[in-house]
């Protein structure tokens, strides 16, 4: 099996979908010619002329409204917002338009497409390339919302988005797009939507984690065996709809909960997972869950690291919880 | 520098606008769109029937028997003319106050009767409010309330057709008010840069609620905005329906030519409410309507069809209570229907429910009801 | 004191707050003559000129982008956006710049304006006139969010969240816009952001709950009552940054949290509620906290009564949750 | 109906455009703006200082000690032009690529250093990316780098001062690509409704990272899309210096006169790459760039200064010389100074920090230190 970083995992994803079917088209800012600012839709224009990979006009509203109209006729976009911070001008298309299409028309019209684009940080964005934005789609029904992290599971979960019936919204942690390799099948498989895995077992505390945040949390779940306590890492793939029977499966057995997002900490996905299992398991609870999360201001440039949730603030955490 | 200059957008058609049926009731034959008389027949019975359910569905309201209706008095020559040029395989993406297009394009009257009481047989299954239906099967886009959303999806379902090569337009409808919409910049921009069969029908009734057209922009007329996306721009008299007719179908045949989009602004006027919910009495002088009065749509082709002995008093007669007739039954018929059964408020939220709404749906169907009644 | 409905009691703060502050304009569609769809501002184009009570083209982006520009200026908008679900247009200049603005400059460039809207079912509007958005707004760090639930706690904190140092988005609960009624000075008061009021008091469980829930809540309670169960009912009225102080109070005395709100349960604000409280009570807590919520559907036309978590649906969960 | 013609964007300027200093180093009296001698040379230094500070900052990037720089290579008679031309009190809405300017109004070379480091003394607290400072003293806010969102703000701006009868104008910098945003569309539209003070500055320097402007719009030029909000719009050689300064000082006049806003599409290259993350090898030719070089805004001026004797070899080496020296001292303070203290990242969210915050803040500090260096 070839070894590819997530980049290229994600570029043979697309090019395996448009392969296979006719109506994949990939859309979106700079994603033709130059092949992404990510480069990671390098060599599709080459191979599928500007018919099916279209470098569009900067308006995300325009991109993600034409691909709806695109979608009620058949085609199957995949569009690139060229980082997740741009997104909110399409917010409307994406809230009133695209994730009520199917209802509203009494699934006469399902409105299929999967919107991609780098989330997070780490790589000296400030806050307008570092947005993790999440929650903000996760709260509106009839979106689902996946996160990978890693190279297999990037391929398989996008060509499971695309091949799923409903809007997706496809966060890549562009911190790993690089650094995140692995080996990865040639042609066609998925991962299938609403799976998550357990990277990492153990019975002291459960560890949800998702996207780039999820090598933190494994390396303080390392830190953390060396004193002892054996933290079982949750990657959660899809973040919605959740995997709810493996986390509920693991608390459980753990008693105890550490969920961990880069996102700021109020209503984020966090409190959903906490809530989740707050209601679902409490009397297996032995202590109180805990956030460790961006916190509640934009994300800083010079100070990324200490704003990020990483291995050094997920470590006390997960041994305090563990411990108390 | 240029300087703009001004001119009241509600005026009476000025001199660029296309006008086709004159004043003496004769038809102009530079943009004569050549319609036979049976086709004249029926545009116009589209027209009266329009108006008619107008007034009808107005009055349930009035009686409390359905929640709201958002009419299109004034409007019908501009609704009807456009919707009837355009192909039966061309698609329609329509704003909110379109349904004679939609009856007009085969939508049933039971089907939308339906939609406006939101009863279990509505097709949109009571989800949305009266007037928000949905026809794939004649070309007729799912209806949504926010303004301007639309023209984007419009554009990027023809792009979609001439991607694959299907000979195919689209047609948006739009209001004088949508023109601000980021939806509108969008959609007319990209039609633009990728030359894409849609023709963007912009009717230009005067007003966004209580909003003037000169609030909504200070460019001379809406037809000019199409410069900004190198996409032609044509005024017409939106109350001759053979001039609104005419253009359409031009701009048609020049999208399926494969030369692109075409914005038209059709001129005419809300002679009503912006809906059921507004008094425009609080912001306009009833005496603004004189000038459009005279100038009915309907009225105008009516004395064009007398003139030719093609219609009269009892064929209007006939046409009414025929019409009548059958609103009646599709009255009785959706008053006789119960509300949408409560399981279906989880359905068609995604292609097959997830398990956090399957369980919604069984904690929500074992629970009490709400009291008080629905529909 | 003279008694007024919400829709009279919030153009009574308009009216106040223009006349002693010159920099406030209130702008938005249908404002000016017409006075709002709602009649919320109506008067106001009379007494204080077109200058100040602005009708606004129809574009909700173009309303807050050059609202923010007024406040850089240092005018204080209060922009109306007619009703919530049509703010998402808007939305990217809410986020990435009206609530980053005072950070991202260093304090430089505070940006202050209050947007009022309308949220909420209950009128007949279907999924485009009933949305109640505020967690999509708590989300993001640097905005508060304030939801009144009466005519008093409308004028009085309106008047307080114009007089607030920070963007302020003013949510109105429009089914009791002219049902809820009562009591409203004249003049001047404010009611301050941050304070929740316990509006029934009781000891075995917690309620909280905001805006036109609140009577529902309170409906409950009283039907709760009289089967030997007392529930506190807490009005929050300021959503974020919440009186956790009060919530902390209350639910460490009756150990069970009940929350109602409109909005669809994943993701809203009664996951962050339930969090905050798990966090910090947990060992106060003597059954699972429990969410009554809207459902994770578009806002329904007909069926909105079912769909609304009205008094019926509260009350067996209050009953429950005080004896499990 | 009348077909919209295209023209390549990127051409050298044709016939409707402004221009002032000849080929023959004449200056066209019909706009001359009538500069001084002096003034000439204050700007000729500033376009100078400009072009050799993207120097030294491409070098720093590339050496690893800044983290990012976006250059103005090629388009600084535009920038500086058109920032000149604004008086004092108005106030200027930039985009990203626009520091020459920023320092011409006064913000200190220093403060745009320790900026580009993002350190401790950097007024904007190390929280943007380089490139993104704030200078409230001369009228310059706050960048962003979401594409348009200055441009509905800059007519805000404009708007609060005019209801305040206070006689202000905003000049809002954009590039071609932001025609096509949401924010452009309502900013000049309710500019041009409201009449409000605000000259819209169009960097149209051919791209938007790799997208050409004739991908970007079908219209002919940038200019006439204010045909679309009843704004005038002007072309103007956006490498022709004293053409620039002469049509936004006519701009402002307007403005300021009460006749509204103005946009202009300054026509000009982008010569280098969107930014140091941008590699323009990947889409475009490097013959794109030779009709330009020619053309280049800086040399223009410095042979018409030379032709007049007011400049030669040994006043430019030590003008060189001097912002070396100068740059070469803010860097080095900059390098000395510490990144921001943690503390400051949760300061100026809100005026007052509230509870969570204070909590969140307290957590932080108590906790342990991130591995690694910052800034
Ligand atoms: C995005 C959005 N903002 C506001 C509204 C509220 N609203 C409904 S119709 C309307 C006026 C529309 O005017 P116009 O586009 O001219 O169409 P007309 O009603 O005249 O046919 C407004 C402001 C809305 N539906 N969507
Ligand atoms: C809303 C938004 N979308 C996308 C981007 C990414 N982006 C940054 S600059 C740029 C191109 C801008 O081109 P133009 O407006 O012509 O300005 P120029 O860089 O040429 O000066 C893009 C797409 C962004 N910053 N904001
Ligand atoms: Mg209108
Ligand atoms: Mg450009």
């Amino acid at each position: 099996m070839p070894q590819m970083n997530m980049v290229q995992a994600i570029n043979d994803a697309l090019a395996t979908a448009m392969r296979s079917d006719e109506r994949v088209v990939v859309m979106g800012e700079d994603v033709g010619k130059v092949g992404g600012v990510f480069r990671v839709t390098a060599g599709l224009f080459d191979e599928f002329g500007d018919e099916r990979v279209i470098d569009t006009p900067l308006s995300e509203n325009g991109i993600v409204g034409t691909a709806v109209g695109m979608a009620l006729y058949g085609l199957v976009p995949v569009v690139e917002i060229q980082f997740s911070d741009f997104i909110w001008p399409a917010y409307d298309q994406i809230v009133n338009e695209l994730a009520k299409f199917r209802y509203r028309s009494g699934g006469e019209y399902p409105a299929k497409i999967v919107i991609r684009t780098p989330v997070g940080g780490g790589i000296r964005g400030g806050h307008y390339h570092s947005q993790h934005p999440e929650a903000a789609f996760i709260h509106v029904a009839g979106l689902k919302v996946v996160c990978p992290s890693n190279p297999h599971d990037a391929k398989g979960l996008l060509l499971a988005s695309i091949a799923d019936p409903d809007p997706v919204l496809f966060f890549e942690p562009k911190r790993v797009y690089r650094a995140a390799k692995g080996e990865v099948p040639q042609g066609a498989y998925t991962v299938p939507l609403e799976s998550a895995a357990i990277v990492r077992p153990g019975r002291h505390v459960t560890v949800l984690a998702y996207g780039a945040m999820l090598y933190e949390a494994l390396d303080a779940a390392a830190k953390a065996s060396a004193k002892g306590v054996e933290a079982e890492v949750i990657d959660l793939r899809t973040l919605w709809p959740v995997d709810i029977g493996t986390i509920l499966e693991s608390v459980k057995r753990t008693g105890r909960l550490v969920v961990v997002h880069e996102a700021p900490k109020t209503c984020g996905f966090g409190a959903e997972l906490m809530s989740l299992v707050t209601e679902r398991a409490f009397y297996h609870l032995e202590a109180p869950p805990v956030r460790v999360t961006g916190f509640d201001t934009p994300f800083p440039y010079t100070l990324e690291m200490e704003y990020m949730p990483l291995s050094h603030r997920i470590l006390p955490t997960l041994l305090d919880t563990a411990r108390a | 520098m240029t300087t703009a200059t001004r001119q009241r957008h509600e005026s009476p058609p000025a001199d660029d606008v296309i006008r086709v049926l004159g004043d003496d009731l004769t038809l102009d034959p530079v943009y004569d769109p050549g319609l036979s008389p049976q086709e004249v027949l029926e545009l116009y019975r589209h027209m009266v029937t329009t108006r008619l359910l107008d007034e009808r569905l107005v009055g349930l309201q009035r009686q409390g028997r359905i929640g709201f209706h958002v009419g299109s008095l004034g409007e019908e020559a501009a609704i009807l003319g456009s919707a009837y040029a355009m192909r039966k395989g061309d698609w329609l993406f329509p704003c909110y106050r379109e349904f004679g297009a939609a009856l007009m394009r085969g939508l049933e009257l039971s089907v939308f009767v339906h939609n406006m009481f939101g009863n279990a047989k509505d097709t949109v299954r009571g989800r949305q409010m009266p007037d928000h239906y949905t026809c794939r099967r004649v070309g007729w886009v799912s209806i949504s309330s926010p303004v301007g959303t639309q023209i984007t999806q419009g554009v990027g379902f023809a792009w979609g057709a001439k991607i694959r090569k299907q000979d195919l337009a689209t047609l948006v409808y739009f209001g004088d008010g949508a023109t601000s919409s980021s939806d509108f910049h969008s959609g007319m921009n990209f039609a633009g840069v990728f030359k894409i069969p849609t023709v963007f029908f912009c009717r230009n009734n005067g007003w966004a609620i209580s909003v003037p057209t000169q609030r909504q922009t200070a460019s001379r007329t809406l037809a000019e905005k199409g410069a900004a996306y190198g996409v032609p721009g044509v005024r017409v008299d939106g109350n001759d329906l053979f001039a609104v007719v005419s253009v359409v179908k031009r701009a048609l045949e020049r999208g399926v030519r494969g030369e692109g989009p075409t914005l038209i602004e059709a001129i005419t006027y809300r002679m009503g409410g912006h809906s059921t919910s507004d008094d425009p009495n609080r912001y306009r002088a009833s005496e603004a309507l004189e000038p459009w009065t005279s100038r009915d749509p309907i009225g105008r082709v009516r004395a064009y069809l007398e003139k030719h002995n093609q219609w009269d008093g009892t064929a209007e007669e006939r046409l009414i209570a025929e019409v009548d007739q059958r609103f009646r039954e599709a009255v009785t018929s959706a008053e006789r229907t119960p509300p949408p059964a409560l399981e279906t408020m989880f359905e068609d939220v995604y292609a097959r429910p997830p398990w956090h709404l399957a369980e919604q749906r069984a904690e929500r169907l074992a629970g009490p009801r709400a009291p008080g009644a629905h529909g």
